[in-house]
């Protein structure tokens, strides 16, 4: 066979496929084979300690949270750009180096005004 | 109960806003139900969330009620005493003694010499046994899964291993009578205990230094559920709960029952009364209750350990009532027995700490966290047989 | 399979096993406990889990707290009328298959507190029970010895056939009423599909005149 | 501190208040102080603020049902009998209304003096069953009031949160007083004797035959 470059990604990417729906699949054939599926009201309601849950979850959060998460989300998003600047870090001239760190040092920077302006702090 | 949309209807709408909710986002109301990781038994607290802050926690419990005051009153006075282990099922030998007390002063009896110390050496055993307990169910609830709690089950086990030899029940023990004891100590036992006693100081010296300057606890104990003073005197709490308030109230110190005042020990006494001096203060009583042990296992007299003349079979007080109450390891431990002559109680009452130790459980939370309620929780020391009886 | 053959197969390094060993072995060796305590049966029970009496050896120490994740259900204490419902609803929140063990005389049978207005007189009238220990409360050892016992009942159950288990029969009941309260007493008073009165047969129980003199 | 100076001092310092001095034949020697509902929270604030006896910890409130006695006593009665008037001894039943009853054992911290014990009585057990309540004065009561609404049925006025604290919401009865029926939960009982016996042989009514 020619030798097709992504041929081992493609493979293994079937693998990893495989690997997931694999136990599934097992599982899901001895369910319908041995155990039956036994669903009921009872069984299927919201487990709350117990007792029957009153109320509603879908409550309208205090904001502050989302502040934290917007935050977490910056610096994620940041660590996902690194990824591939550190795979290629030792081919990379000076001047890629200073260009990244730029980008970091606007992040950092960012993350100084938040906590200076005492978004951070849990009131 | 309440939609999504407007906010929960139980709660008093805040005069500053009558409006929906008040821009800080909706409340949610979540019960730490009967079956719960945190609670202790079956207790449930009925918690209204702002975000993570409690607005409001209603304690509910009733679900170990199993009618003990009932069953006593047409049960005869001695056959109540094993029902007694099972109040406060963590350390029935004070339970037995509260009870011995109650109807001794009832019904005038006097307790030999031998018995006032082999009460005195049980009681402060079971003091021990359930302050180690404590330290390591507050410490799992604060996210310790486990460890300080084997340590404190060894220890536990030991103190089980001599009550059984004693008793004949690890956990049971219905070892009092009205008058002394039921079995004197068996050979070898004393020993047994002296030597028990002799590793404590080790154990405590491990414990403590395990855990008392862990900078994760004093985060998340120090400063959390406050109880001032006057709060407390007025809302009865008792026990260390109450004096890491700076309130000296011991009733060992007050009463004087039994032979406490032959033995020196000191009062442990918190001031800030937060979730801390709570902690710490087990800890220092721990040590307090070793020094009570050691005096009273090195003078316990001979002698016979119940008053031959008391009648224990068909044992007919006369008629009138007595509130007989001790300083059980979380708090202040009455009975209240009024009887007509008969040999079954008229009314048969067991005056709870646990159970007045919670009155001021929704006064520590509110404004806290839900992880502080459940540390709060844990520090206030509850059991739910003698919180519902 | 005879068992010579088996044994003869070990002996060469060999482990011949059959499917439905397989599935009872993995089973009996991993159940977890609902984090479920009652009464003073309940301090016992953490005794058993703790540094002396350990659970652990048998697989059974991992405490889940949540019915979703346990497959064995330790009633241990007194079961009120209060609780009851929660206790049904508990049992029918628990994934298949799911066991129960009733430990100690209140759980069994209300125990010393049988004549308690607000207790039930054992949890059977609501949920099949597995395994029954008596004691009050029973030794950490007797809890372990009911373990075993449920292990050993798990490792007699066959995957197809007429005996299985109940979670593998299609028919079989796995959600139970749950109790309401009513006014004076629980509604229904017990579940009778679970559970039947036994008949207390006077004539032997004492000749007729016994309750005269 | 004995009960007779208290009531002194209660008298003298709350006009028009009853107090009665219940004595305890028991050797414990806890005589108590019976207190007319009318101005019990004005004692109580009394007791709890008053300088010598700064009763400011509630330790124990306990409700205890008097269910109603049948006196029997022997009454001379005139009477006819075959036309000769004479004294006759007739046996009259009367039947004493019960009431409930509600006993604080009250504390010093500050002090640490002993119990002094008050009781409060109700009207009858049917109806008239309000008393005021305590808990403004000492918190510790709340509870321990709730109890004894949920098993004894006294209302409480004045209480911040008076519900059933033991038994469920639903729950009608007060099952802590004397004349209260349980419901009938048959019980497996190999050897039947007396009233369990009675109660299985209703069952076997029931059940039919064996």
């Amino acid at each position: 066979m020619t030798n097709v470059p992504y041929l081992p990604v493609v493979v293994l990417l079937l693998a990893a496929v495989a690997f997931a729906v694999g136990p599934l699949a097992l599982a899901w054939v001895w369910a319908w084979k041995f155990s039956p599926r036994k669903p009921g009201p009872s069984k299927n309601a919201i487990y709350e300690c117990g007792l029957e849950s009153k109320g509603d979850a879908w409550v309208q959060f205090h904001p502050g949270y989302y502040l934290y998460a917007i935050i977490f989300l910056v610096f994620d998003v940041e660590a996902v750009f690194l990824l591939p600047f550190a795979v290629a870090f030792t081919g990379l001239p000076l001047g890629a180096g200073i260009a990244m760190l730029v980008f970091l040092l606007l992040l950092v920077e960012g993350l100084v005004w938040a906590w200076q302006k005492k978004v951070l702090v849990w009131s | 109960m309440s939609t999504a949309t407007e906010p929960v209807r139980i709660l008093p709408q805040s005069p500053a806003n009558s409006g929906s909710d008040s821009g800080e986002g909706q409340l949610l109301e979540v019960s730490m139900g009967p079956q719960h990781p945190s609670t202790h038994g079956v207790f449930r607290m009925d918690v209204v969330l702002d975000g993570e802050r409690v607005v409001r926690l209603k304690p509910v419990f009733g679900y170990l009620h199993r009618n003990h005051e009932k069953i006593a009153e047409h049960e005869t006075y001695l056959g109540s005493m094993p029902y007694t282990d099972r109040l406060d099922y963590i350390c029935s030998l004070t339970n037995n003694w509260a009870y011995a007390l109650a109807v001794e002063k009832l019904a005038g009896i006097q307790v030999p010499e031998r018995a006032e110390y082999i009460r005195i050496i049980t009681a402060e055993m079971t003091r021990f046994l359930n302050h180690a307990a404590l330290i390591g169910f507050l410490t799992q609830d604060m996210g310790a899964s486990g460890t300080p709690l084997m340590y404190a089950f060894r220890e536990r086990e030991t103190i089980l291993d001599l009550f059984e030899s004693l008793t004949g029940a690890r956990m049971m023990c219905n070892y009092m009578r009205f008058g002394g004891c039921r079995v004197d100590l068996p050979a070898g036992w004393l020993d047994q205990a002296k030597k028990f006693a002799a590793t404590l100081p080790r154990f405590l010296e491990e414990f403590e230094r395990l855990l008392a300057t862990n900078e994760i606890l004093m985060a998340r104990t120090q400063g959390v559920g406050v109880l001032s003073k006057e709060f407390a005197v007025n809302a009865g709490v008792t026990g260390p709960v109450l004096r890491a308030s700076g309130v000296n109230y011991d009733v060992r110190k007050v009463d004087k029952y039994g032979i406490y005042d032959r033995f020196a020990f000191k009062v442990p006494l918190g001031e800030h009364g937060d979730t801390y001096d709570r902690y710490m203060i087990r800890l220092l009583e721990m040590r307090e209750s070793l020094k009570i042990l050691n005096q009273a296992l090195r003078d316990i007299p001979e002698g016979p350990i119940v008053d031959p003349k008391t009648k224990i079979r068909g044992f007919k007080p006369k008629p009138g009532e007595a509130y007989g109450r001790i300083e059980a390891p979380k708090g202040e431990l009455g009975f209240y027995l009024i009887s007509d002559g008969t040999a079954n109680p008229y009314r048969y009452r067991v005056r709870s700490s646990c159970m007045m130790n919670l009155t001021v459980l929704e006064d520590l939370c509110i404004g806290h966290n839900v992880a502080d309620v459940v540390v709060i929780l844990g520090s206030i020391d509850i059991v739910m047989g003698e919180v519902d009886r | 399979m005879d068992e010579n053959l088996k044994s003869e197969l070990r002996k060469q390094g060999i482990v011949a096993t059959t499917l439905q060993e397989l599935y009872n072995w993995g089973r009996k060796n991993s159940l977890w406990p609902l984090n479920f305590g009652l009464a003073c049966c309940a301090i016992e029970m953490i005794a058993a889990s703790m540094a002396r009496y350990d659970m652990a050896r048998f697989g059974a120490e991992v405490f889940r707290p949540s019915p979703r994740q346990a497959d064995l259900m330790i009633v241990a204490g007194t079961v009120t009328k209060k609780m009851a419902p929660q206790v049904v609803r508990l049992y029918n929140q628990m994934a298949e298959p799911k066991y129960v063990i009733s430990m100690g005389a209140c759980a069994i049978s209300g125990g010393p507190f049988k004549q308690g207005y607000n207790v039930l007189k054992g949890i059977d009238r609501y949920i099949p029970v597995d395994v029954y220990i008596p004691g009050c409360p029973p030794r950490p050892e007797a809890l372990i010895d009911a373990l075993m016992a449920l292990q050993k009942i798990i490792d007699k159950q066959s995957l197809t056939g007429a005996d299985r288990p109940r979670h593998l029969q299609a028919d079989a009941p796995s959600e139970f009423v749950v109790p309401e309260f009513g006014a004076h007493d629980l509604e229904p008073s017990q579940n009778p599909e679970v559970w039947q009165p036994p008949l207390v047969n006077i004539s032997l129980g004492g000749t007729d005149d016994a309750g005269k003199h | 501190m004995t009960p007779e100076n208290i009531k002194s001092e209660v008298e003298a310092s709350i006009p028009g208040c009853q107090l009665e001095i219940v004595s305890n034949p028991s050797p414990s020697g806890q005589h108590s102080l019976r207190i007319d509902p009318a101005h019990a929270v004005a004692i109580a604030t009394f007791l709890r603020d008053a300088e010598p006896l700064r009763l400011d910890y509630c330790s124990n409130v306990t409700g205890v049902d008097w269910p109603g006695k049948e006196i029997s006593e022997k009454v001379k009665v005139k009477k006819l009998v075959d036309g000769v008037e004479q004294e006759v001894e007739e046996i009259r039943k009367t039947q004493t209304i019960g009431h409930l009853e509600v006993v604080y054992h009250l504390f010093s911290m500050e002090k640490k003096h002993g119990p002094v014990i008050l009781r409060m009585r109700t009207e009858d057990r049917a109806e008239r069953v309000h008393l005021p309540s305590l808990t403004p004065v000492w918190r510790s009561a709340e509870f321990q009031e709730r109890e004894i609404f949920d098993l004894y049925g006294v209302i409480f006025d004045g209480h911040p949160d008076l519900r059933r604290i033991l038994m469920w919401d639903g729950f009608e009865d007060h099952p802590m007083r004397r004349d209260y029926v349980e419901p009938d939960d048959f019980e497996y009982e190999p050897t039947a004797h007396d009233e369990v016996l009675e109660r299985a042989r209703q069952h076997r009514t029931v059940m039919g035959p064996l």
